[in-house]
């Protein structure tokens, strides 16, 4: 069921002879939204009404409060849900610092052991091929997210 | 630290197969519950069996029936490294095989039928999916950065969830003149201290409209920062790199698409020149690229799924500017690289989706997809052409203008110590905006209203400031029609035209230092708005002109007294179209999408001749658009299809080794082992090996891929007996004989890509560069009379391009 | 006597360099001056001097720098054959060559920079003269087809040259219920008896109407046989096909441009249920291609050339139906084969000229460019949606129908005696035609008409049959404007239904006979005619009933009484869509070209629904459209791009020799003489022949093409002294060695590709199919190991496709 | 200058109250081209007059007379002189018969010999190999424009 809030019928009359201009604003259906159903009081002379009406202006329209309001919410508490996490993981960030930043990515790679190919822990960590070809996306990452990144990777490697 | 950090990650990079673009999730969303239930996805079930018996073939006890070289045989073998290109001949081919084994199936039983044809139709409704959740998120961004805008300036007592015009919708108290007051709606200075005129209200207002602003930004940099780096800028050019072929993992992922939408919405009402316009091509193709995950079809194949990512590039242009057509054809003209028909018919519909879904969720309340649709079918004069031509001068010159100084400024934010300030260069250019903005009114509002307002044709129904023409004594007696001839200028529209000058030259200036900073940041809406104030002044110094020289030669024809012959809002959207086009170097989607704006076929010539002679002149500045500036700003590997290669130097002078460099570096087809192997891997640093049946003949039998070589090798090592350092590497289909003493031999044919591409050495470049970009190689093997030469990459070509182009050819980044 | 005429008329297609497309010129035309001036063509003045310093270089005294195997030594090389394809990478190639070759001399000199900046415009040049001759000749048929159609009915007093419409223009005696009644135009049986009503009246117009009408059509085929036999048809088939790269001479030659005009104007004045926009296409171009001419850069270069003729086909569409938009993407979606981004902006340029052309020319008077431009903009709801499917499952269906009948009813033309008498058969068609269609108003009036009647809303201003509601005592008050709320059908509609009924079995009946006939027949207008009488239908039955039932639950929400909720306009126009749709399965640009008729967007999804719906049904019972059904049927080697190619078969399959076949025919690239390579070339019948190093080793070097041989042989007999049987042909760089008796070696390595295309012989053939596709090869070599093992032509793949389908391969005729 | 004909404002109004339908047609600029200045004499009286002309739809339209009449001429006279040439062809044809048809096409290769590669001449005519390739080309023409390019081929050799 429509809100009855959530349709108007909105008359804009320019300046006519010596009647300044008006906007009439009506809850009203589409199908009484003309300028003879919305425009009360009329200002002008009986005669004169259907010369006044062309000169009129009437749309109808319709929006739905609850879809902004909810919208309004759904996008504040989304808001307030990243910030405190980020207020989380900026409050935690000391207390992990202490320990070695090395056993702690190890969480994660157990969890996608099984889908990602076995070869994954036997592979030499500090291979210089491997460094060579990183060294190029080092490079871009720097150029292109420096400042970001170095924040991003610290908190990484702090986990 | 941060060595280890990029280490391991990178580490990650190259063996994570299935959850290729989420790789955010491991470091930002470690708590979050997100990764476990993604990195299985929900359609592969069956992965363990599969993988058990790809091993059996693999090692080849019994006879192997691979014919097929692109079979992947390894979870990991076939896919990529993040920052690297795909082979798009190599994932087509790998789909077709995919799609003959369901139609082979299919005989057999009825299931297999059904999973068919639910496979037909999975891009359908793929395409759905992206249209209705794209459309849904710019509704849900529309409405929260209406919203947000006005927050700077007031507050809602009806309920704080309504932005200006809902608060004062059902009021009857808005009059003529002023139409946006009503009580229910409070300005900042109106709710602290209760007056709403006077200097102490202004300031009140100003400051709160500063800080809001200084604190939207804020929170959108560092939401940036915390969350998705790569969430800031407008994205299209990164987009238009990964569409040809390129693979940043993260990019369109989920952390990304929610960073972007958040943040979009916060610096879009920070009232930074900036648009959502952009951006939201992004968030389309983020929608599209998370749920191609929900398809087996489009989650395993890059080349699919970048099908997809074209259309979403379409959605997102749909709901940005309500246009469809537009969109489907900007995706063509200036995003996408591989754009079959196929991808033509379902970009459209997913377009019609996503612009129907807008229209149901009505952000605006007025059943219009953007605040700047226009309506007006006041005709044109063949003279006007000139003072279009003259805007399109116009727009030429500011977006050549724009692309320089831009690139410069961009280049200092890399290269200098104000890169890692990128929190405080926010911060500083939101309050330098807010600060100069506030004072004027056509600066204060958002872009969209602006462009709304200077499009807007003067009829009896306007009471806005440039409208403002002295009325003539026998107006009511034009009788029938809202249409006014033209009149003479009042006070009011010289005050307004001055305010515009300014605004003008305050917007050009900003713009420069905006885009690029680390928000998400569209320029659609700034290039538009510069581009529409510049047309509206043109579009009354022309009214007045024809006013006060009705009677000339030129205007004589036409323009009798009192005719209605020079629409002002017509020129701000010619104007507006040739900013875009000079900065965009767009030319017939920028006309579709300006003519779906205004949904009427008459100013076709006008906005085509505006928009032609703007990339002519721009054109004549410089080739590039601004995307394409910014791709090679950042090195990435793109191969512009436009551009003609012009050098008439051949294969052999491109490919590589040079003349002075070591030999290729090449695998036997037999008689290496597996230590010979790695040790040949590890020395070098190449991507792929091309296999030759001996050292010394160098005829070729196929190629191999590095990635695939290491993880076969590593998987064999691990999983197979026997195989040692000394166990030979086989890549013949049958096993040569070995002595028995001999460790079982790693038989790898099915890695070897048998059919590579190659060309003669005597092949012209401008064929081979036509071969790359209409293929998709990533690499093209040289042969003279039969005997392997060398290779080219992608890369190469880059860097040769580069340097005939007298750039420096290690801008090129990437493979 | 036919043979020798064969083949004396292949033997000039051999030899033919310059005037590629004219050689009817030198059959019908050949008392007319127009093969002089054009043989020779007017910017080629240097062919003398280019020849002879191409001739010392050829035959090779001193160092040979020939570099690039390219260059065309000789008039001749390098140009194709009649019914042949084109090589798209060598004619780009070629281009390349001369471009930079301009680049390299404007350096030089100011003369040299001038010629290279109209080189560059020349382009846009172009497009614009197309545009405009275009437009110009769719304005005269316009004019002279609405008056000549007119002519059946009578006659204007006025001036013989008015139609009936212009005939009453100034006229004040039009009543509102008459409108097309005036005493200046006379109907012949006024003219004849003197009376315009009665029974004589009747029969005395209906012989008139059967007269002209059979006239017409013999006039037309009559001049169609005499002067050119191409100019039958639509055109749009064979346009695809030589847009593929197919080679047909003289089908866009003068005489098919003058013949198709005049005899176009005449079949569709002769009432034959046919229609002018495809014809239109092949006019425009016909244009492009003699437009060509006059530049050389496009005169001398096949692949340069079709990219002008792929935006003469959007310029055909677009001044068809006014559509420019429409037309690029017709040019896109359905016609073009090689479409890059440049010819996409120069497509819309010309398109935009030729629609500004016609509407400057003003055929209708109205200011529109078609004739059934419609102009509402009534909401529709999304019940709606269910009709319009259903419109589109009868578009589908109507669709698949229409393709199986025509190309049964084609093939038993072409295979039976039938095919002699065509003659006979375009008088009996239309005399069939004119006697049915008499009496039915509906089928009377011409196809366009029609259309625009069933598409027009009924409004207030209405009087036609089709708006015959009864009228309810209320109407005036309805109040303002001109729309009007639904009505109970009346007396008149319901005979107007009656008569659309028939209208619509006859229109479907004589459709299927009429397509292919020897006379100029587009088929635009025909289907949409046909669905939008059954859209109509439709449409006033779902207006009936809404009325009827309007509390019932469907219709409560949106069509209360009184309220105007369904528009039967919209449904003609959707059906109109669905069954062009379903004949031409177009989709996209179908949409756009009937939003630009319709000048709103409003319509879209429900057009989108439609030709979507109508797709998918068509789809299933027949891949293929009306178009491709006759490219097949006519055995052009086309190589559609939209199918995809399923099998697994691998080059070697398909690659000839075949297993059993004697070994390729190869040339060595020394050590044979004069004698013994025309004994190979005239012992086989291959187009083409692979240069080896030598027999033994088969190491490929590169490709010379059969006709290239013969020239430069046959050449240097008659130029080069002491050329013999017995002098050897050297394709090396360097001659070796000779015995010094030996005549002098004749020297061909200028005519060799060097670098020809090849793939190893386990390439899939999916990525062979692809590779032809992209880069337009003719042919492919075939090696294993560095070993040439075969070939792959286009034909052999087209050939290996319709064996998969089930089809004979031998309806693959040409190369 | 426009032509005074070429140019007219049509008035179409329909049944209001009991006043049928009616079409008005004058020649007037596109200024006057207004319901109170067409619709003459007014079938209302006055206080109905603005009501009356609402429903009316007037419409400025231009042609030109003279575009027509050239391309109608133009049009005619080329259908007129193609249909000569071709009964021209068809009395000549008769005459020409007698002659041997291998030396008339000779006439043209004459004019354009010399832009065309010299070897045309020395080729045997009645080659093999030639033969089989216009084999293919002669299939094709008999099955797509069987009975059309025979009379027109028969034309050609007997030229």
């Amino acid at each position: 069921a429509k809100n009855f809030e959530d349709v108007r019928c909105k008359c804009i009359c320019p300046p006519y002879r010596n009647i300044s201009g008006h906007i009439y604003n009506r809850n009203v259906s589409q199908k009484d939204c003309t300028c003879l159903h919305v425009v009360e009081p009329m200002p002008v002379p009986g005669h004169d009404v259907e010369a006044y009406c062309l000169l009129c202006e009437c749309k109808y329209e319709e929006r739905s409060s609850n879809t902004i309001k909810v919208t309004i919410i759904i996008y504040l508490s989304v808001v307030g849900a990243l910030l405190l996490y980020m207020l989380f993981l900026l409050l935690v960030d000391p207390l992990i610092r202490k320990r070695d930043p090395y056993t702690q990515p190890l969480h994660n790679e157990e969890d996608a052991e099984e889908v990602r190919p076995p070869v994954s822990s036997g592979q030499p960590r500090g291979n210089t091929v491997l460094e060579r070809v990183e060294g190029a996306q080092q490079r871009w990452k720097k150029q292109i997210t420096v400042g970001v990144t170095a924040f991003y990777w610290h908190k990484r490697a702090t986990e | 630290m941060e060595t280890s950090g990029y280490l391991s990650n990178s580490f990650d990079g190259l063996h994570s197969n299935d959850e290729d673009d989420d790789e955010m999730v491991d470091i930002a969303g470690a708590t979050l519950d997100f990764s476990s239930s993604d990195d299985v996805p929900p359609l592969c079930s069956g992965d363990f069996d599969e993988f058990s018996s790809r091993r059996v073939s693999m090692n080849g006890h019994g006879p192997s029936q691979m014919v097929d070289p692109l079979d992947d045989p390894l979870p990991g073998v076939g896919t990529y490294e993040d920052f690297n290109t795909i082979d798009w001949v190599r994932e087509k081919s790998k789909d077709r095989d995919r799609h003959r084994e369901i139609t082979h199936k299919s005989r057999e039983s009825t299931v297999a039928l059904l999973l068919r044809i639910s496979d037909a139709f999975s891009g359908w409704l793929l395409m759905l999916l992206v249209g209705l959740m794209a459309g849904a998120l710019a509704g849900g961004i529309d409405i929260a950065a209406h919203w947000l805008t006005d927050m700077k300036e007031g507050v809602c007592l009806n309920g704080f969830w309504f932005n200006h015009e809902h608060c004062c919708w059902t009021s009857s108290e808005p009059t003529f003149q002023e139409r946006d007051r009503c009580p229910q709606w409070q300005s900042w200075a109106e709710l602290f201290s209760g007056t709403s005129t006077g200097a102490l209200a202004y300031s009140l207002n100003y400051l709160m409209y500063i800080l809001w602003a200084l604190l939207f930004s804020f929170l959108a940099v560092t939401l940036v920062r915390a969350f998705a780096p790569y969430a800031c800028g407008s994205g299209i050019p990164e987009i238009k790199t990964i569409l040809s072929g390129f693979i940043i993992r993260g990019y369109l992922g989920k952390w990304t698409l929610i960073t972007k939408t958040i943040t979009l919405v916060l610096a879009v009402s920070s009232g930074l020149s900036l648009g959502k316009e952009g951006p939201l091509v992004h968030v389309a193709c983020c929608c599209a690229n998370i749920l191609c995950h929900l398809f087996t079809k489009y989650r395993k194949n890059e080349a699919k799924r970048r099908e997809v990512l074209s259309a979403a590039a379409a959605v997102g242009v749909s709901v940005a500017f309500g246009a469809p057509i537009g969109g489907v054809l900007f995706s063509l003209e200036e995003v996408s690289y591989y754009f079959p028909l196929k991808t033509l018919w379902r970009s459209f519909f997913a377009a019609l989706v996503a612009a129907f879904t807008l229209r149901s969720i009505n952000p605006f309340g007025n059943s219009r997809l953007v605040l700047f649709y226009v309506e007006f079918h006041a005709p044109w004069h063949l003279v006007e052409l000139a003072p279009f031509i003259l805007l399109g001068i116009f727009g030429g010159l500011w977006g050549a203008l724009f692309i320089r100084a831009n690139i410069a400024w961009c280049r200092i934010r890399k290269t200098t110590r104000l890169g890692h300030y990128s929190v405080v260069e926010v911060v500083l250019v939101t309050g330098l905006t807010a600060l100069l903005a506030f004072p004027n009114s056509y600066t204060r509002m958002s872009g969209s209203e602006l462009i709304s307002e200077l499009f807007n044709d003067c009829t009896l129904l306007d009471s806005s400031q440039l409208c403002g023409y002295k009325q003539l004594p026998n107006i009511s007696d034009t009788g029938v029609g809202n249409t006014l001839g033209d009149r003479p200028a009042g006070e009011a529209l010289y005050t307004a035209l001055w305010q515009l000058a300014l605004a003008l030259l305050f917007k050009m200036m900003i713009t420069v230092i905006t885009f690029g900073m680390k928000v998400p940041s569209g320029l659609f809406i700034p290039s538009m708005a510069i581009g529409a104030i510049a047309g509206r002044l043109l579009g009354v110094a022309m009214e007045q002109l024809a006013y006060y020289n009705h009677d000339s030669l030129i205007f004589k024809g036409w323009c009798s007294q009192g005719a209605d012959c020079i629409t002002p809002g017509l020129y701000a959207m010619v104007g507006a179209a040739a900013c875009l086009g000079g900065v965009t170097r767009m030319t017939v989607s920028l006309v579709v999408i300006m003519f779906e704006l205004t949904g009427g076929l008459e100013y076709i010539v006008p906005l085509m001749a505006a928009t032609m002679t703007s990339k002519w002149v721009a054109d004549a500045f410089g080739r590039e658009g601004i995307y394409e500036a910014h791709i090679r700003l950042n090195g990435y590997p793109f191969l512009e299809p436009k551009e003609e290669f012009e050098q008439s130097s051949l294969a052999v002078d491109v490919m590589r080794p040079r003349r002075a460099d070591p030999a290729l570096a090449t695998l036997t087809q037999d008689g290496m082992n597996v230590g010979e192997v790695e040790a040949l891997v590890e020395s070098t640093h190449y991507s792929g090996f091309p296999v030759v049946v001996s050292q010394e003949s160098q005829r070729l039998v196929g190629f191999v891929l590095r990635r695939d070589l290491l993880i076969s090798i590593d998987n064999a090592r691990k999983r197979q007996e026997g195989v040692v350092s000394a166990s030979q590497v086989v890549f013949t289909e049958h096993t040569p004989p070995l002595p028995p003493e001999a460790p079982p031999p790693l038989r790898l044919r099915g890695i070897v890509d048998l059919s590579p591409f190659t060309v003669t050495d005597h092949t012209a470049m401008d064929i081979t560069v036509d071969i790359f970009r209409k293929l998709g190689l990533r690499q093209c093997l040289v042969t003279h009379n039969v005997r392997l030469l060398g290779i080219i990459t992608k890369k190469d070509i880059l860097k040769h391009m580069a340097q005939i182009s007298n750039r420096d050819p290690d801008s090129i980044l990437f493979n």
